[in-house]
């Protein structure tokens, strides 16, 4: 098991593989987000009931938190593959931690500006430094980071390879970080009022929907990373025989 | 290969090359200060209001004259070939990024800490708080020197790379921040700062450890 | 059915979320499928600006 | 010290291949002349040997091992003269050299004696800033000689000099050739002395080079 692991694992190193693998996979994950995104919407606007609490403006929390999730799960994705891409010196590696960046920066903006609407009602005030809302700001900060630094190198593979080391930084950081934010923010006013629901204790249909909602964007996560890195492929890998051949037909 | 004494020559180095460029030695005391009295012209003269806010406004600034003196630590030596010499000795890179780590804190962050008794007059700090204050930030800036210096390292290959520098660097001085002033305030508000005093500890170890082989291979990215 | 759209008062905050939500979704669909077609439209254009000057024989050329 | 046996030398900035794949060897006695027009890699090559590049591919024998070219600068002590000068302008000569032989591990006795040799006796108090470009290059060789190196890497090891500093840099070579040490140049001027043990590397600034 261990060897065709591998084998597999250094095969989809290469671009012209990946293309292909990626090219043969994203037929699918793109049915699969329709699916689920469709299904999703219908179960958090009409079939999830209405909150006892916060009456509709509860809704927010299907794209809320799967938001919020997405932000902070392509954030150790793009350390890991930064992780890979420096250790290995892999090509694809690189690409796909670059490819993170701009992905995972747009669902920690969304999770920002729905968690403000959402919280507006309730605190009356658009923003308020609520500790997981002023975590994910610094998230998002980390990500202009990386993505900054990217920008700012003109030698691809050097840019990459330096982004891919903050991004290890950050993720390392990253918990320090919110620990240090959510205690903070225990200090100051004490426990503000849970903007979370929790999940354990919510009714099955909401988190029936949650759930489909988070698997949705994952399947377009899925969708979006693997197209950005096709793209990327084609423009550094531009002078490979593989393209020329990909160009002509 | 005696390690101590590379190190301790090479902080010899830097401290007289400090020296004789001394002019500008003093920009980051001198900002802090600046910076410590914008605040009662912003927020108003009341003492009463001042004290609230002052361990915050004391620490920010410090983490903000901190950052802006980063550039020194790579800066000239990159530019002027030292660097390769130093790439190119079998001392290990992490060693010698510890060396000027310890210099920009000596030339930096020191003063910060011994000038904080005057901070804590201008913005009117209780007086319970000045140690507290004081113990906070000789622990916490060299934190902020060794994060620094992955910072530096990273940007150190790019022309422009100051603002880039306060964006990598800013989020991950967080920490270091909120448990600073809470040391403070904890000891205005009478109770001990230990707690928070000790978490500072903490990721001075963390940071003592990890920070230099970070970036070592920081600017073994950057300046390839 | 209107009241589906008042969301129970609340319509100010949950389209104005679900709208930017979708917004962000449909981009990351549309904006690297166009990359991927630009690009290979750009390396067609550049091939076949490459063939036409070697057949008109401008030999001494540097290749682009 | 063996002969090092470069395999595959490959370096590619934004992508663009620097040099072709190269092979070359260095050995004790022996020196090698990386000889080409501007741009066509020279430096970036000795940049490669010296392990500044991480990046570059390629893999080296070394006393039967064989390991990634990147790695090459840890088997063996070498000393980088490069375009850059090395020393800082605001010590003075004797600080500078204090300094990089406590960096390099070297014998802090000999610095009189080679002072001497490179001619900067008498300039001990002077600062980097105060030399003369030829001055300036002969302070670099000082912190070579220092350098208990058994590789010297030398990037255009004749810029700024005169006659003088020309023949003190070939007497100095042929000394370290004769201690069985491995010596690497950038050149693209003709080479103003025939050593008896040289070999030319020529880069076209083309693909695929050959030794």
């Amino acid at each position: 098991m261990w060897k065709t692991l591998k084998r597999w694992f250094h095969q989809l190193g290469s671009p012209r593989t990946f293309y292909r693998f990626s090219g043969a996979l994203i037929p699918w994950l793109f049915v699969a987000m329709v699916i689920t995104l469709a299904w999703g919407l219908y179960q958090s606007l009409l079939v999830a009931p209405t909150d006892y609490q916060q009456g509709e403006s509860y809704r927010i929390l299907y794209v809320h938190v799967p938001s919020a999730w997405m932000g902070l799960f392509i954030y150790v994705l793009m350390a890991v593959s930064g992780l890979i891409a420096l250790v290995w010196r892999m090509k694809v590696a690189e690409m796909v931690a670059i490819a993170c960046a701009p992905i995972g920066a747009a669902y920690t903006f969304v999770t920002l500006v729905t968690g403000s609407l959402w919280g507006k009602p309730m605190w009356g005030t658009w923003w308020e430094w609520d500790a997981r809302l002023t975590s994910e700001l610094f998230l998002l900060f980390l990500y202009l980071g990386v993505m900054g630094l990217y920008a700012a190198i003109e030698d691809r593979r050097k840019a990459a390879r330096a982004a891919a080391l903050l991004a290890l930084v950050g993720v390392v950081n990253l918990p320090i970080i919110h620990y240090s934010v959510v205690w903070w923010n225990t200090l100051h006013q004490g426990a503000t009022v849970k903007l979370f629901s929790g999940e354990s204790h919510m009714h099955p249909s909401m988190l029936k929907a949650l759930l489909i909602m988070t698997a949705a964007t994952k399947f377009h996560f899925g969708v979006a990373l693997l197209q950005s890195v096709r793209a990327r492929i084609l423009q550094q890998e531009s002078k490979a025989s593989w393209v020329q051949e990909l160009v002509d037909d | 290969m005696n390690l101590l004494h590379i190190l301790w020559s090479l902080i010899q180095r830097d401290l007289r090359l400090a020296w004789r460029s001394r002019g500008e030695l003093l920009n980051p005391v001198f900002f802090l200060i600046l910076v410590i009295a914008l605040f009662p012209l912003g927020v108003g003269p009341e003492g009463k209001l001042l004290a609230r806010i002052a361990s915050g406004t004391v620490w920010v600034a410090a983490l903000l004259a901190t950052m802006l003196s980063l550039d020194l630590i790579f800066r000239s030596d990159v530019e002027d070939g030292s660097m390769e010499q130093m790439f190119v000795s079998q001392t290990p890179l992490s060693w010698i990024v510890l060396g000027k780590v310890i210099t920009h804190w000596l030339v930096t962050g020191l003063p910060l800490v011994l000038l904080a008794p005057l901070l804590a007059i201008l913005m009117h700090l209780p007086q319970p708080g000045l140690w507290a204050l004081i113990q906070s930030l000789a622990l916490g800036t060299p934190v902020l020197s060794l994060i620094g210096s992955v910072g530096v390292a990273l940007t150190v290959g790019i022309r422009k790379g100051g603002m880039l520098l306060s964006l990598l660097v800013l989020p991950l001085y967080v920490p270091v921040l909120i448990f600073g002033t809470a040391a403070v305030e904890n000891a205005i508000a009478g109770m001990s700062p230990a707690g928070p005093l000790l978490i500072l500890a903490a990721m001075l170890l963390f940071a003592l450890t990890l920070a230099p082989l970070t970036a070592a291979w920081a600017l073994k990215v950057s300046l390839s | 059915m209107t009241d589906f759209w008042q969301m129970g008062g609340y319509a100010l905050y949950v389209w104005p979320s679900y709208a930017l939500f979708l917004a962000v979704v449909v981009y990351w669909l549309v904006a690297p499928w166009l990359e991927v077609k630009r690009t290979l439209r750009k390396m067609k254009q550049r091939k076949r600006r490459q063939h036409a000057r070697a057949n008109t024989g401008e030999q001494h050329e540097s290749q682009a | 010290m063996t002969t090092c046996h470069f395999r595959q030398i490959r370096y590619e900035r934004d992508d663009e291949p620097v040099f072709g794949t190269l092979e070359f060897s260095l050995q004790p006695g022996h020196m090698l002349v990386v000889e080409g027009p501007n741009g066509s890699g020279k430096t970036t090559l000795l940049r490669v040997v010296a392990g500044f590049l991480d990046m570059a591919e390629g893999h080296v024998e070394v006393e039967g091992r064989t390991l990634p070219v990147r790695d090459f600068h840890e088997t063996l002590p070498l000393a980088y003269a490069g375009h850059k000068p090395g020393f800082k302008d605001d010590l003075t000569v004797l600080e500078n050299l204090r300094f990089l032989v406590a960096l390099h591990e070297g014998d802090t006795r000999r610095i009189g004696a080679v002072l001497q040799r490179v001619g900067l006796w008498g300039w001990e108090d002077n600062l980097g800033r105060a030399l003369s470009a030829g001055q300036r290059k002969r302070l670099a060789l000082a912190a070579m000689l220092l350098h208990p190196a058994k590789l010297w890497l030398m990037d255009e090891p004749f810029a700024n000099l005169d006659g003088q500093g020309i023949a003190l840099v070939n007497a100095l070579m042929r000394e370290h050739l004769q201690q069985d040490g491995m010596l690497m140049t950038t050149s693209h001027g003709t080479f103003p002395l025939e050593h008896a043990h040289m070999d030319i590397l020529r880069l076209d600034g083309g693909k695929g080079d050959r030794a």
